[in-house]
């Protein structure tokens, strides 16, 4: 459910050091960050390393290894975490195809679901 | 005559506007009284952000009891979500999952709730656990009884044995009525014809199901009628549903406190073409029930891919159809359009 | 006081001397006979060579009604199997099914059986459509309610709704109690374990079934203990397997008339280990049946592998339980060894 | 069930034009001939050709396929069916493992069965 609003349109900006945008968890409810096992984010077909994705909420930044010990801290029903990505130089002017990948564990699944969207973006000033 | 049983609301039926930031908690509220459907559902950790981990604000929780008092409507379930997976590679242990259980006692407190909706993915062991707090605390816990599962389920029989060995009024079971799937959802239907199901497999799938075909026999049906993947998955779709008895409630009356009146789809002249209300509302006046049936809109997730769902609309006509069943002489109407 | 309830065998309980012959027609009537189970079942096309194709020969049939009459026996039903897809790459048409349904019921009474039991894959519309006929030549038509199926499945409660409409009391219910699964059997785990599995992997699946855990959830915690092959194939065989209650088969009582006596072991107690005789016979006599539980031994194929089963001391034990259970006096005990 | 009596001990022998041995459907029950679906011998590693074999029951003898349209004749409970394959000379002296494989078309099961045995048999004289 809501996979096709993981993205937030009109988001995606080149940051210090990269680029980012802002992502929703594709659930009813939210998560703690301990159960958000992967995210992963491929930009016109590249996919970016793990360690080069940070997640940050509420003015808290994480790697995704650190996300997987945090007990005190969710990403929230709707809410839209900024997920950036290590990129010297950040993306060029113009259309890019992002997609944006999570995997999570959800206590009562017998398997571990992982939902993604893709969305062309045109890069924010 | 008007019935006993009450009309309610589970804010889950809202998601796709509140996810969206579209509709606010007043907005909720507001509809859902406007309709007459005074009793309020809430998955805790949907409505207040920062349930469980980082907890729910005071001023949030204020807000709550205000717009609930603003409303004239009655606080019903808290709908908490054991996270026994939160810690990577072991699972809680049973001291830690009774812990966790009581905290959200605390929270269904908190909030005014009566219930504590409980996923049956949870040990019927832990439940008997948090029971004693849950009596002290004036609250029950409620296990929902969602298809696949069913009341003649093994599991649930065993929580039901586990409840009436505890000697505890606490326990109890919250059915969710999409176990009474009688019909295979047209909406469902709709989608895989979109995602590419072929027509005829489709229609076969939806006749089998009609008929109670078995669902192995089904899949192997359409894979032999060369069904692509769309239509494997929409036959697929039968494993994890079934039209159980709604009068297969009756015999745990006595513990069956609050309903999950799911539905995926209600027409303009306010019809679920899949689950029987009529049966439904029959089977429950029968049984003597007085809780509420708090309308569950699932049909969101079907449709987004096509259209914005318009849940507010849907649960208009859900609530006009059980006002209806109900008895109730005024027609559900909303007074307050929400701007989305 | 003894029970109105009869004991009967049927045949397939010998199938693993029979289909090496180590056991004749005779050679099971009569050893049923000498353990007080005077009721004889068969699937006729395990018993009769040729039947359905090229026919049962008289003699063989005139053979039947002599070894019957010899041992003071009664037949109870000829199992059949309607084989539908018999032609490669279509099923039979709705009539074509409905005749060979009358085929079977015309060889039940030519074996001067009261019963011909039909499989669950039987649509209801063609045994409504072969009840009048039944009705005449006074047969009863079964069907087994066979695990993972059960009484509050979808597709039974259709057969049981054909069946009222129908009007036709030639319609009805033969309940194998290997759907009332209460724990792990034995012999399973044994063969699993043989084929490799990991015993701790083994005891958590046997324990989780007895707790009544989902199936979907035991087949992942085993394969999170990083369970083999063999040790996956033991989870899995609980998605084809459940413990439902026998309490469920009094609703239905009017139209069961003939019971499976599964088992899959009788320990040399006398006592089948996963399967509750002792509850199953107080439904039944609460629910006033008065007729027979016939053996139904099915645990040759689980230690095939690894000893040679002994089919006539398995049904020995478990008619020794049966008559206990039923309060009767003597304990059913064999007269002629059978020669192996 | 019965998987490992699907071949008949003792049973190999050469025949004109190939060799044959008694086997046994591994079934509770017997089958009309339409519903077997496939038999397949390997010996020694040697898989002989579906043409290549026969099936004989009662003094009748098929092929492959002529059985599936066979619909007055069956593989009852329990019978030896002779089993042949076309092997111009036959087998040579000695042990040989063989491997019978049946598939076999039940109309209550949502899939095909195919049920095998494999034995190391002498070829008798
Ligand atoms: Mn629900
Ligand atoms: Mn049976």
């Amino acid at each position: 459910m809501m996979d096709n609003k993981m993205i937030v349109e009109g988001s995606l900006r080149n940051v210090e050091g990269g680029f980012a945008f802002l992502g929703r968890l594709p659930y009813y409810r939210g998560l703690g960050l301990s159960m958000i096992e992967d995210i992963q984010i491929t930009v016109d077909g590249e996919t970016i390393a793990r360690e080069d994705v940070r997640f940050t909420v509420r003015g808290k930044t994480y790697t995704l290894d650190e996300m997987e010990t945090v007990y005190d801290n969710r990403w929230n029903f709707g809410e839209k975490a900024l997920i950036s990505a290590l990129k010297p130089g950040g993306l060029g002017a113009g259309g890019h195809e992002v997609t944006f990948a999570v995997r999570y564990r959800v206590s009562y699944l017998p398997f571990v679901p992982t939902t993604k969207d893709t969305k062309e973006l045109a890069l924010a000033a | 005559m008007a019935s006993a049983i009450k009309r309610g609301v589970s804010l889950y039926s809202y998601q796709n506007e509140t996810f969206q930031g579209k509709m606010t908690l007043e907005d909720c509220i507001r509809t859902s009284a406007e309709l007459g459907a005074k009793g309020i559902e809430i998955i805790g950790e949907q409505t207040f952000w920062g349930w469980p981990e980082y907890g729910a604000a005071d001023a949030d929780v204020a807000n709550w009891h205000s717009l609930i008092g603003k409303y004239d409507c009655t606080p019903v379930s808290h709908d908490f979500m054991l996270d026994y997976k939160r810690y990577k590679g072991r699972e809680m242990a049973f001291e830690e999952q009774v812990a966790s259980v009581k905290n959200d006692i605390d929270f269904g407190a908190r909030l005014g709730m009566k219930f504590i909706r409980a996923l049956v993915s949870i040990s019927p062991d832990v439940l008997v656990a948090a029971a004693p707090y849950a009596e002290e605390k004036g609250i029950k816990i409620l296990i929902e009884v969602h298809a696949p599962l069913h009341f003649d389920h093994p599991w649930i029989v065993r929580h039901a044995e586990a409840y009436e060995k505890s000697g505890s009024d606490a326990l109890g079971f919250l059915p969710d009525m999409g176990m009474f799937l009688h019909a295979y959802p047209p909406v469902w239907k709709e989608r895989f014809l979109r995602q590419g199901a072929q027509p005829e497999i489709a229609d076969y799938i939806e006749k089998a199901y009609q008929d109670r075909v078995l669902s192995e026999y089904v899949i192997l049906g359409a894979m032999q009628m060369g069904a692509n993947k769309a239509a494997i998955s929409m036959a697929e779709a039968l494993r994890h549903n079934s039209a159980f008895e709604p009068k297969r409630m009756l015999e745990f009356m006595p513990r069956i406190h609050n309903i999950h009146g799911k539905f995926y789809q209600m027409t303009e002249d306010c019809v679920e073409p899949s689950i029987p209300y009529d049966k439904i509302v029959e089977v429950l006046q029968k049984g003597g029930y007085q809780g509420y049936i708090c309308s569950e809109y699932e049909g969101n997730r079907w449709i987004e891919d096509v259209e914005e769902p318009d849940s507010v609309e849907q649960v208009r006509r859900q609530q006009v159809m059980l006002a209806k069943l109900l008895g109730e002489e005024t027609v559900p109407a909303l007074k307050t359009p929400v701007a989305a």
